[in-house]
């Protein structure tokens, strides 16, 4: 055989475009994956806000949640395992006019970057924090997850998971200076889009757990169209009206969001899942607005520094 | 002490338990000296634990005070007059083997006379005398009880030193009273009184004196820490936020920022742990928005992760690592030049960028402003590695002008084309276009997965060799900018030493007197430790031996960290003299280590 | 294909788009020629999303087999046979170079027949065509069809396969059988209907057939992948707790831990990520029970700062990574050495550790007896590097024993007297005692800080100076106790090539065809990074050239990770071939570059 | 000057031992600190329970709060900071006879350490986890802790804390599948101690919040004595008999520590902090008893491995 030198295949491998180029950039999750949901509904609301692009930057963790960013038409990054929200953080302080989505699954948020999204609960930076919860790890195909039902089989855990799952709502309800608490779900689009209104229109970090259908991993998770009726209830007041087909999937409880003790009552008490917004305060400063202040001229740096320096003068 | 040449500098150090003061009067005592027209570096003397016992060796609290007629570049030689206000303080710096075998003691004689304390007084004064040194017993604590007060040792041996050193007692006073500004009077005038007292007992009882030329400099001069300078470069550099973990020795620069940021419109963001620290400052560059971490060893290890997906993303980002003692929590507060391997390699994969490290403070000044520029420029990581000894030690140097063009530079927003995409790498400098979330209008995507030049996820071979290659070439290109470094003395000789970082002075120092000396030695320095300089290998051609000095551990067949570097690069059998000592480069070790290598190419 | 010398070995691929079972029909392919006595390796090809659009190259997803009547060390060099069952799976191997010229491609001619494929299914089969290869239609879904059956093509095609290749049906069908073990008996008949029909169609319609000798072997053979091997490894090993966090391509490693580990009374903790991960198992050694951290790069990143505190407090500690493609997330399917200057340097300070490289699929399994022998003996940290090429290729290699001494070494309580204190460093060996708590009766302190022997704080220089060497001095010690690796040819010659892990079958055949072909060529291969063998340098003066074989990233002045190590060990101007192709080294690829490496010294 | 060579001075250094020794291993804290109270209630509580001190093990991170294992005379291990529950969760799994104890700081615990504790809380491990949480970073000088009120001054927050301080007590009620929490403080020392000792005798994660004193860096946190009644309330019943000195300090609150609900509905009720045990569930079963089984035989060993083997072979 008559071997290619490999600086040769490198060139002209890079440099001629791919004989056949039939795929398009379409979003690349399994059939019945929650995530497109998520996608359409996101799409929908940054079309119907007439935001530019270009002003919103979508970042992601690693996992199937992960690959969300390429398939928004915004500035994107993907980061990082667990650290979506320290890398959210930085874009929203450097420019408070960026609108900032921080997409997460629930290994990614609640297990290697659990103490990033509490404490960025507490400094309420301003983000859109959605956790895509399929109760699994997907990507690196199927480990337990801290929201994995105590007893799924997982492939770490060949005997059923050894531990009662979190309750990802009552931790960050119990956080400090949160503003924003939401849940929702991915087989409810009106809901979904609602929720995500809500989350944009607020000053903070809005967090949202979309529970996610994982067809491929996680089939068995938040059960049947039938059980949703036992299984979830739907807050009141939703924000907007509530999309009609939805409304009768499942009871609704009155619930003032502005209400903490209420929330986490209501989480204490309920043994349904609830479906909206547990609580919103809009009081509370977003962490752009405690730290950042107005930038100097060039002038006035230049002379702020001459005093700085005058003070270690001799 | 009667030595023939003229004294032309001397070190002092003043001992005393945590919280007795003798920082602060070693500091009104160096600041009136530098305003006298003496250079100086000063370094505190720091115990290692938070609340050490009085009167032990571990609670051994200072100041080491180096001034002198000509200009000073490190803490120096072993000390020449020590001023101990117990002799358990004392017995640290003995163990430490920082006193020089003439030493002149003056120590309060208090000890002396109770019954606990007596025998270990005895035994550590008798170490000093048999050493060669020399002994005045100072009555401290007597002079403080006959002046009624109950603090104040420190003030007292300000006044004896200042009397010592033929201080402009005025000059004292009004560094005093400066550093006393926030005391209420009486507190102040009293301090000044025991200033007083002091000056004239020692004038009244001693009969030794120093005399330390001073002229005063006809340029404006500074006097900070290194800290301080990383602090203001980052200032002047036009970084705007600094995000943060506590960590020692690194956190004074943050502190400091915490105080001097926000008037510059700058944040000190302290985050919840090293790895969100680094984080926000990535995601703020990547927004358009300069900013920085700092951090020490176990943070550094902390950054690992993030600092391959600012290599990967071709995010610009600074690092800055103010080395400690290592392993693991090692030596919190002891200097060791011991991070360079770990600044290079540390990350996963193969992932190159520019690793820097400051010679002197201010230096410190300087580095932070050339990092902003080349984190940017090539669009990547660049670590700044200072260390302990630059972060506390204190030196007189000149101060910068008050405007330069590189000050504050605004932030670079590329004209790009509208098909313009992330990573359109320039073959030839393998730099791409930055495209930055609200100031270009052409949304792209940021990946930490191998990427083509859209930004999109390739799992393509040709295409992961491509993306390796141009990020390997920006480094390419850089050291290619770069000028080998210069020598100091012969480009021919028996030894050439090679050090990196904060040990410039002192080796500058050995070289120069060792080449008083006769010895054929000569020194080079490295400021850039990635990518290394061009010309190295020539440069090293010329001597019979090429040896690193570096705080780190080294062995005969197992050689400092940059010796390994510069073996692999030069293919000349470099050797290192690297230790783990624990405190800065004395001239004195390694100009004996010059010595007895080029004897024993002799023999 | 018509060859004059006796064909003894063949690469087959079979591709299909993800979930059509090219792998399980793969698998039994292997296994039933594994029983006829043919040596393998079989490795996955890997679809690089979790849910790849059908019929696409990002879907190609199959199986490599090379099987021969000679062992086989490595997956080889471009495929002989092709199976597709779309014509965009086959593009991707297409793309990927991975088709020897002449192959001969199997495809189901379904899609020349569809409109919206027929362009392409032109296209990419006249490359073929024009390469150099032969194309045999198989009316694949039409015969699947004929069955009225909706799945199965995977076990038409065994069946094609199985006639092609002489492979005894029997054995085929008993693979197949076991396979479907858990399947309803209809299923498994309706299969075995399909594998039937598969060969005879191929009969009746295959003018080409291959015959490669099987000679079963005496020993009894095992086929097992890397991740297989070193989890089996680790369990006979004796190590009792595999603390992790799941990341590809290490975690199929833990995942079979889980499953077979309790069986030995054994735990696998997934913890909340990898730090709490490494941190348990350290903690675990650290009260006697013998664990061991499995990862890959992002998660050795996280490790870091866990990886110092090992050595310093010299707790023995097992860290496998099973490298992917880096920097950052880089191409986590992929493989890559990559890791190694990482996992020697990547702890701030001097922080000194075993690294091993295990050589081949059956070395995975000795290398974790040594590595929890040499952390245990040596107290400290021992890092095992792995690759995704080992992870995933199956191999048939001599079952081990079934039983050796060293299989579940019990924890070795040191008889001490009641004066032991746990850093009583002998100064032959750097060793100490390891006192463990509930097994010995003196309370000892392990700390972070720098220690004296008894454990406790120490800042004093010395003493810092003094643990560095005694941690340096176990490493010395191992080093003089190994071999220098053997030559795979003459001690002289034109070229030598140095690899290292997983790389060590490519290149002893690509060594062993050069010098069939008259090049003076030898190979030497190491498996201990640090300490590196001794006598390197006396080994390579025998050479004109010297050159590291690496699956990293390296250019002619920045050569790759070995390399570096190397050159500063031997002072030899090592150079290396490293490349970054996101695929196992090809022997062919590596004799090419032999060639020319000669020719270019003959220029 | 004649210069002793280095190695020279090594030699000589560490061979010879200090000439002068005149130190002792006594606890250094500043005068004051509260750690020397929990250091007095442990060693009582030792000599109390008469355990074997190398079957205890007490582990630490980093911090004013690491020192502890120095001055216990169990086996020690002073690791990093904010990793002390991974190794002691390690040492915990390895040998079910181990006392395990663990030292935090609130840094430590809170910040750095965050994700560490709430999962340790979860997976229910047997340790007896201490967080000394003086509201401050001790050791690096005073910077600002999660716990730290808001407005605090410290060296990293000059302008004041910018953010509420986080209820530890709220976020570990929360965690799934905890079983143990309760708070005390340092200058109660007969308080301490009975809290040590239900936390000693309970067998998973016993978590102990223990409010600190640290004149040197937050001598304003918790008040003076006075504000004691004010600011705190016991939950009764206590366990064994209350100190009968610090009885009068507070008033009494009945709590069942049993009921989960009733631990958090306290907690956001009661405006004043809680001190005794909130929650206790011993039915909740350790790590260790979920996962550790018996170790096989080296002969039953060797036959699993004989059988795994087949598995694989031709
Ligand atoms: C530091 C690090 N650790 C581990 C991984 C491997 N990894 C990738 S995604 C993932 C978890 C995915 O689960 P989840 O966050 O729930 O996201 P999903 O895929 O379910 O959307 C893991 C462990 C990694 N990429 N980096
Ligand atoms: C990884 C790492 N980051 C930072 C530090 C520096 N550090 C040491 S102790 C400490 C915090 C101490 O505060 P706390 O945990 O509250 O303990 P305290 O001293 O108050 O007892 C920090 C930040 C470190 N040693 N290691
Ligand atoms: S594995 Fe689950 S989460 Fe991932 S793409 Fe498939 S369905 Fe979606
Ligand atoms: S700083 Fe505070 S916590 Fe640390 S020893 Fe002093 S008083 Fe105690
Ligand atoms: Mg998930
Ligand atoms: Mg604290």
């Amino acid at each position: 055989m008559d071997f290619m030198h490999l600086d040769e295949f490198i060139e002209s491998h890079c440099a001629r475009p791919q004989a056949v180029d039939f795929e398009g950039e379409a979003a690349r999750w399994c059939p019945g994956c929650g995530d497109f949901a998520i996608l359409s509904a996101l799409e929908r609301l940054l079309a119907k806000e007439a935001v530019d692009p270009s002003e919103v930057v979508c970042l992601s963790g690693i996992g199937c949640s992960g690959r969300f960013p390429y398939y928004l038409k915004t500035f994107g990054f993907h980061g990082i395992h667990g650290r979506a929200i320290p890398i959210s953080t930085g874009v929203a302080l450097a420019n408070e006019k960026l609108k900032v989505i921080t997409v997460m699954g629930d290994g990614d948020c609640f297990s290697i970057g659990l103490n990033h999204w509490l404490h960025g609960l507490r400094y309420n930076v301003d983000l859109l924090a959605l956790v895509f919860d399929n109760q699994i790890y997907g990507l690196t195909k199927q480990q337990a997850s801290p929201t994995t039902p105590q007893g799924t089989w997982t492939t770490t855990t060949p005997g059923g998971a050894w531990l009662p799952a979190i309750d990802p709502l009552a931790l960050a309800l119990n956080m400090s200076n949160r503003s924003f608490v939401a849940q929702t779900a991915t087989w409810l689009p009106g809901h979904l889009q609602q929720t995500l209104e809500s989350g944009w229109a607020h000053r903070g970090l809005s967090f949202i757990r979309i529970l996610q259908r994982c067809p491929k991993f996680s089939p068995q998770a938040y059960g049947e169209a039938q059980e949703l009726r036992e299984r979830f209830v739907f807050l009141q007041p939703a924000e907007g009206s509530q999309a009609s087909a939805e409304e009768s999937l499942a009871d609704r409880l009155e619930h003032d969001p502005s209400d903490l003790k209420a929330a986490r009552r209501l989480l204490q008490e309920e043994p349904r899942m609830p479906l909206g917004l547990l609580y919103r305060n809009p009081a509370v400063p977003s962490y752009q607005a405690l730290r950042l202040r107005a930038r100097p001229s060039r002038a006035e740096k230049l002379l702020a520094l001459e005093n700085l320096l005058d003070r270690f003068s001799l | 002490m009667s030595k023939s040449p003229p004294i032309r500098e001397h070190i002092l150090e003043i001992l005393s338990d945590a919280g007795e003061g003798a920082q602060k009067a070693g500091g009104i005592f160096a600041k009136a000296s530098a305003k006298m027209g003496n250079y100086l570096w000063t370094v505190e003397i720091i115990p290692a634990e938070i609340q050490p016992p009085a009167h032990t060796t571990r609670g051994s609290s200072g100041i080491r005070i180096r001034f002198g007629a000509d200009p000073v570049t490190n803490a120096g030689d072993q000390a020449n007059l020590i001023f101990a206000f117990n002799e358990m303080s004392l017995l640290a710096r003995l163990e430490a083997d920082s006193l020089a075998p003439e030493v002149v003691l003056l120590i309060d004689d208090f000890w002396a006379q109770q019954e606990e304390t007596q025998a270990n007084y005895r035994q550590v004064v008798a170490r000093v005398v048999a050493g060669g040194g020399r002994v005045i017993p100072v009555p401290l604590t007597q002079l403080l009880q006959d002046a009624d007060a109950e603090q104040g040792k420190n003030t007292l041996a300000l006044g004896v030193l200042s009397y010592l050193y033929h201080r402009d007692l005025s000059l004292v006073e009004e560094a005093l009273r400066q550093s006393f500004a926030h005391k209420e009077t009486a507190v102040i005038d009293a301090n000044c009184a025991l200033l007083h007292r002091g000056y004239d007992w020692a004038g009244g009882a001693v009969d030794f004196r120093v005399k330390i030329p001073a002229k005063p400099s006809k340029h404006p001069m500074l006097a900070m820490n290194g800290n301080q300078a990383l602090g203001i470069g980052a200032i002047a550099a036009g970084f705007e936020l600094c995000s943060m973990y506590p960590i020692t020795p690194a956190s004074s620069a943050s502190v400091f920022l915490a105080k001097e940021f926000e008037a510059f419109g700058g944040v000190v963001h302290q985050a919840e742990d090293e790895i969100a620290a680094i984080g926000v400052a990535l995601g703020s560059n990547y927004a358009g928005k300069p900013a920085l971490t700092i951090t020490s060893g176990p943070g550094l290890a902390l950054k690992t992760e993030f600092m391959g997906l600012a290599v990967m993303t071709e995010t610009p980002l600074v690092l800055v690592d103010v080395q400690r003692g290592g392993p693991s929590t090692g030596l919190p507060t002891k200097i060791e030049q011991s991070d360079l391997l770990a600044a290079l390699y540390s990350t996963p994969g193969d992932a190159p960028k520019v690793v820097l490290a400051p010679t002197s403070i201010e230096d410190c000044f300087e580095v932070m402003i050339t990092a902003r520029r080349l984190a940017e420029d090539l669009r990547t990581l660049v670590v700044v590695l200072s260390d302990a000894n630059l972060a506390t030690g204190v030196q007189t140097f000149k101060r910068p002008p008050a405007d330069r063009p590189d000050y504050f530079r605004p932030l670079e927003i590329e004209p790009v084309g509208t098909e313009a995409v992330p990573y359109q790498w320039d073959p030839e400098t393998g730099i791409a276009p930055r495209l930055i979330p609200g100031h270009h209008r052409i949304p792209a995507m940021t990946s930490s997965l191998n990427h083509d030049p859209k930004g999109l996820v390739s799992y393509d071979g040709a295409s992961n060799q491509r993306s390796h290659q141009m990020r390997r070439l920006k480094l390419n290109r850089l050291r290619e900018s770069l000028k080998t470094p210069p020598l100091l003395g012969a480009s021919q000789g028996d030894l050439l030493v090679v050090g990196w970082g904060s040990t410039l002075g002192a080796i500058e120092e050995a070289a120069a007197q060792a080449q008083k000396e006769g010895l054929a030695v000569s020194a080079c320095h490295l400021r850039f430790l990635n990518p290394l300089p061009p010309g190295l290998k020539g440069l090293f051609g010329g001597f019979r031996q090429v040896v690193t000095v570096e705080l780190n551990y080294g062995e005969p067949k197992e050689p400092g960290q940059l010796a390994r570097l510069l073996r692999a690069e030069t293919l000349v059998d470099v050797q290192s003299f690297a230790k783990v000592w624990g405190r800065p480069l004395m001239p004195c070790e390694l100009l004996a280590e010059m010595r007895r290598l080029i004897q024993a190419q002799e023999a």
